[in-house]
């Protein structure tokens, strides 16, 4: 297909090459590519490493999930970027995860909607990065209309009409969306244009998949269950690998049905440093220390991940770091009084600022 | 924290943000000041409130501040947890009174930028966060309220990147872009309240807070604030029996409404 | 708002009157009417007279709800028939429920997307009512392409792009639909636009609902969670009202939520005579003697309707017609053997056609 | 039911449209002949197909015929229930391999017909159901295959209304009407099993079952088919463990393959 981009938005964006836009909004070949898998329900496990090398190649548009901090599937990508694949394409509503990955080559276009520490503001080191030109802005959007495109692919829409995005400056820094009058008004009316969007691979943590990929996962979907239909390939790291009876016989069931899957890897831990429902809570010494070391300098931001993802080689080994079995532990019965599922009293959840020296301990 | 310090200006804007919110509204809340306003409206005022967050949670069970609007107290026990489209769809379908909003930079219609700072986008001053869920809360939701800290930076003649459209030009230029919902209503800052002017749609002051005169207003501000005719009332400060609310069960920790040391 | 309909449709569907389509994609009334509800959380028990009573009124877009003969509103919508509203324009996917209705004057107008009985065949009932012109088709839909106008209008999309009803003579009938090259594409790319659909009122049943509206339901969804959010006025009719608590701290949580809700009603058996999940299998002796009669003539449709919904106050009436005690007994454990829930070893789902003289012992 | 009987012809089109599964597939079924099909071809030969239904269920634990599409046995247990709109929007996505479907009439290009007899759509002779999902599996599963009674009305010169599109006025016309998938490619009836003519579309005996010549089949339709070049052959038919299983294990009470007495 060839397509039709706003041409007040290349502009802005100073894109002269389009063709690196095209597989994001290109549904004829993500159909294709679902089309030419094995539809049947057959055992997909497979480790972690396998499943990065085979699902995840270069160049690819590489799609987060979940938010952020909570259920993303963070050790898929620290793989991802251990086994030093390069200028992945990196979407998400959130998009926060990728602004590391663009100090190790392996993200070098963007697709933006949100990369910040929320309350903890900005992000010091995407913003260098951007201005140096290690990454680049070929789509700006909002988590809603991002949302939107990710719903139109799931649902079978090539597009969809929005109420978002009119009269801003993002319309202007989006090659995909365009200000149309809505078909059904004869008064004025106009909409946003929103293309169904396609990302090629997605790595989804959730905390239950049977061996053929249905996936099931507590908390917020945010974008999963519409990111996972509408992928190239997607990727399933989950907490425990549990029977298919499971599947069927619990009350809620699966979110994401088999025919999505290409690969299944029980990864426990899979989304830490951040939160997963139900099993445990963020590694708050690791956060606050990655927000200050980034913002400070290009070179405490290196020290630190060449730290935590190079100097890893898998979850365990970052668990050691900051407590072992103690922060298992911990971090269990936190995450459960946080959820209403464990007794509160006795569970601290009082938050602390990083400063130069502290530890574990002090942040755990 | 004592009881007996006065009031800081983080604890009058979270008042003030907390009054602009009415009982039996559904509203939107992000992480910081307008979680602790709208906690404190709900232990006051408003009990009959509902929170919604953009990441899905919706009404969870008050426990903790949370630290993300993916975190666990934004979702705990929810009666029910939306995907993303869908919580922006029920703003969409009028199903959520208000939004309130921060802004890096805002201007005299009330368009705010959460985008970058500079004049090229591919090689801004500083990237900032990106609209995050900001566009959508201000294209959707019923009435918007932004609250941030008052300069001249901060309120320019012109925003770099309109991430959150306001008022856009004035005049019917926001309804004939197409935009469903009503706009902002109101701006909450360290300085005063301000509304917009109805035909115009420009900034207007409503209230300045004690001590803050016109001009020192308009002192802090890059474009020319509209006076209302008559005398400006002084913002109403929190009662002594509020700012107990707010320090002992609201954010006992300090965490949002005390200044940095 | 004014609109712009398909001029062939209006020609095909002979309608000269464009102003009864309008509330069906007038999505700025609907935002309107869900705005001027109070949204607080708050008591909205009622009885179903009274929620019927004040909730719809003649002429309104009655929406059904789930599928036909599973979980659909069935006392709901007995209840519209027995307080004599009128002229309603019916709508839903499938829409076989309106049949009766239009028999008693309830249903004047019809958006088609399925009306019938699937491997019992068609509805001579609703093809004998068409050409007598009792009711009129103002708009023909697929199942997908309603399910897309439902679920744009849940999303805040004013309307979608589709690669349904292209080349089909659905589009030739539904004013509605318009095909339209999708804006993305520099090769020619025909879509069919969908726009949001928006009822004025839906009744749906589900197991469990607070008195806020919450509402928590098995089995498929269908449109409900769409409809519930599209349309104007919702009534909740229940299995049971449950505690706030227990919306909360039940693994499946809520699945529709209490701000679309305007009344909560309990009523035991409100899917008879359909089938409920988890609470009670459908009716055969009514059914089977329902497809029979009304497929034969005007009065035996006519004497079995009153003797089975005229000539009854409530649901309770309707179940001591087919055995009272004993078919809710072996009525539930039918449901939840089919589930998978109870043992099946011993429970019959053996299926009989009805024959004049059958009473409810033959076909239980 | 005696096994010694001999196979009828409703049989005959279970086992064939059976065979038109391939394993692994992911299939949309409905009640009725294809599901017979469906269940008998994972008893037989495609052990790994996986069941999609347009009300949501998928892949239930199989114990009975379903009486509904939204019924029990559709969902018993599905390791997932989607919303509808999601089921066909799986389809779109390239998740379902093949879907059946019955007509009251289909032309020599597969475009069927489930919406009325008669020439004027607000007064047809004979209203019928409407498209339900028909429309929607014609237009995106991959592959499609119609099933049904063969006679001179059903195999119609012009069909009343297009609810499923096939090959549309044949050639490029489908493709260019912009439609996704495959289209049509075969046509199980009474008489025989049909496919498509690569370039034209047309339809063109692929087999016919025992007994039936090529002028019978031609008697039975109101359009000209398409022969192919060669001795045309015999329909393959089940053995005797086939039919042990269709009777005993797939339809034992005969509701769907038993012929009315």
């Amino acid at each position: 297909m060839n397509f039709d981009y706003n041409q007040e938005a290349l502009k802005n964006l100073k894109i002269e090459d389009t063709s690196l836009l095209d597989r994001l909004v290109d549904y004829r070949s993500a159909r294709e590519a679902h089309l030419k898998k094995d539809h049947s329900q057959r055992d997909k496990r497979m480790s972690l490493h396998e499943a990065v090398a085979e699902y995840v190649q270069d160049g690819d548009i590489w799609c987060d999930s979940s938010f952020s901090y909570v259920r993303s599937a963070i050790q898929g990508w620290w793989e991802i970027i251990r086994q030093g694949k390069k200028n992945l394409q990196a979407i998400g509503s959130p998009n926060t995860n990728q602004t590391y990955g663009v100090m190790y080559g392996t993200v070098s276009h963007t697709h933006a909607s949100y990369t910040g520490a929320e309350m903890r503001g900005i992000d010091k080191m995407f913003s260098r990065n951007l201005k140096e030109g290690k990454v680049k802005i070929i789509s700006d959007w909002s988590h809603g209309l991002m949302a939107q495109g990710f719903k139109a692919a799931q649902l079978g829409m090539p597009g969809c009409f929005s109420k978002q995005g009119l009269g801003s400056d993002i319309i202007n820094h989006n090659p995909y969306l365009k200000v149309m009058q809505n078909p059904m008004s004869k008064d004025s009316d106009p909409c946003v244009f929103v293309p169904a969007i396609f990302p090629d691979v997605v790595i989804i943590h959730v905390n239950a998949a049977d061996m053929y990929g249905n996936a099931r996962f507590y908390g917020p979907a945010v974008n999963d269950i519409a990111t996972a239909a509408a992928s190239r390939k997607v990727i399933i790291t989950c907490e425990e690998i549990v029977s298919n009876y499971d599947i069927r016989y619990h009350a809620k069931g699966a979110q994401i049905p088999f025919n999505n899957i290409d690969a299944v890897v029980e990864l426990p831990f899979g989304a830490a440093p951040g939160y997963m429902p139900n099993e445990y809570y963020w590694m708050r010494y690791f956060w606050e220390k990655f927000f200050s070391w980034a913002n400070e300098s290009e070179e405490r931001c290196k020290e630190f991940f060449d730290e935590f993802i190079m100097g890893t080689k898998n979850v365990n080994e970052l668990i050691e770091k900051v407590g072992g079995l103690d922060w298992v532990t911990k971090s269990r019965r936190r995450a459960k009084a946080a959820e209403g599922n464990n007794e509160t009293d006795g569970v601290s959840f009082v938050y602390k600022i990083w400063e130069n020296g502290m530890d574990v301990k002090d942040i755990d | 924290m004592s009881n007996d310090k006065p009031m800081n200006p983080l604890e009058m804007i979270a008042y003030v943000l907390s009054r602009q919110i009415e009982d039996n509204e559904v509203i939107y809340i992000g992480t910081g000041l307008p979680m602790v306003a709208a906690i404190l409206a709900k232990k006051t005022h408003a009990p009959h409130i509902t929170f919604v967050y953009e990441s899905g949670g919706q009404d969870p069970e008050q426990l903790e501040m949370p630290w993300s609007v993916g975190g666990p107290m934004t979702w705990r026990k929810s009666p029910i947890i939306m995907e993303m489209s869908y919580s922006f769809g029920q703003a969409a379908a009028g199903m959520v009174d208000k939004g309130f909003l921060g802004f890096a930079q805002i201007d005299m219609y009330g368009n705010a930028n959460t985008h970058m700072i500079g004049s090229e986008f591919t090689n801004p001053k500083v990237r900032l966060t990106g609209s995050g869920g900001n566009n959508d809360v201000s294209s959707l939701v019923d009435k918007l309220i932004y609250v941030g800290l008052q300069d001249q930076n901060k309120f320019a003649k012109k925003v770099d990147f309109i991430t959150s459209p306001g008022w856009l030009e004035g005049g019917e230029s926001r309804k004939n872009a197409g935009l469903l919902n009503n706009g902002p209503v109101a701006v909450i800052t360290s300085a005063g309240v301000y509304d917009f002017e109805p035909e115009t749609h420009r900034m207007r002051i409503k209230t300045l807070h004690p001590g803050v005169s016109p001009e020192l207003a308009q002192l802090a501000s890059g474009f020319e604030l509209v006076r209302p005719a008559g005398a400006i009332p002084v913002t109403e400060t929190p009662s002594k029996e509020i700012l107990q609310i707010l320090r002992n069960e609201v954010d006992p920790s300090g965490l949002f409404i005390s200044l940095p040391s």
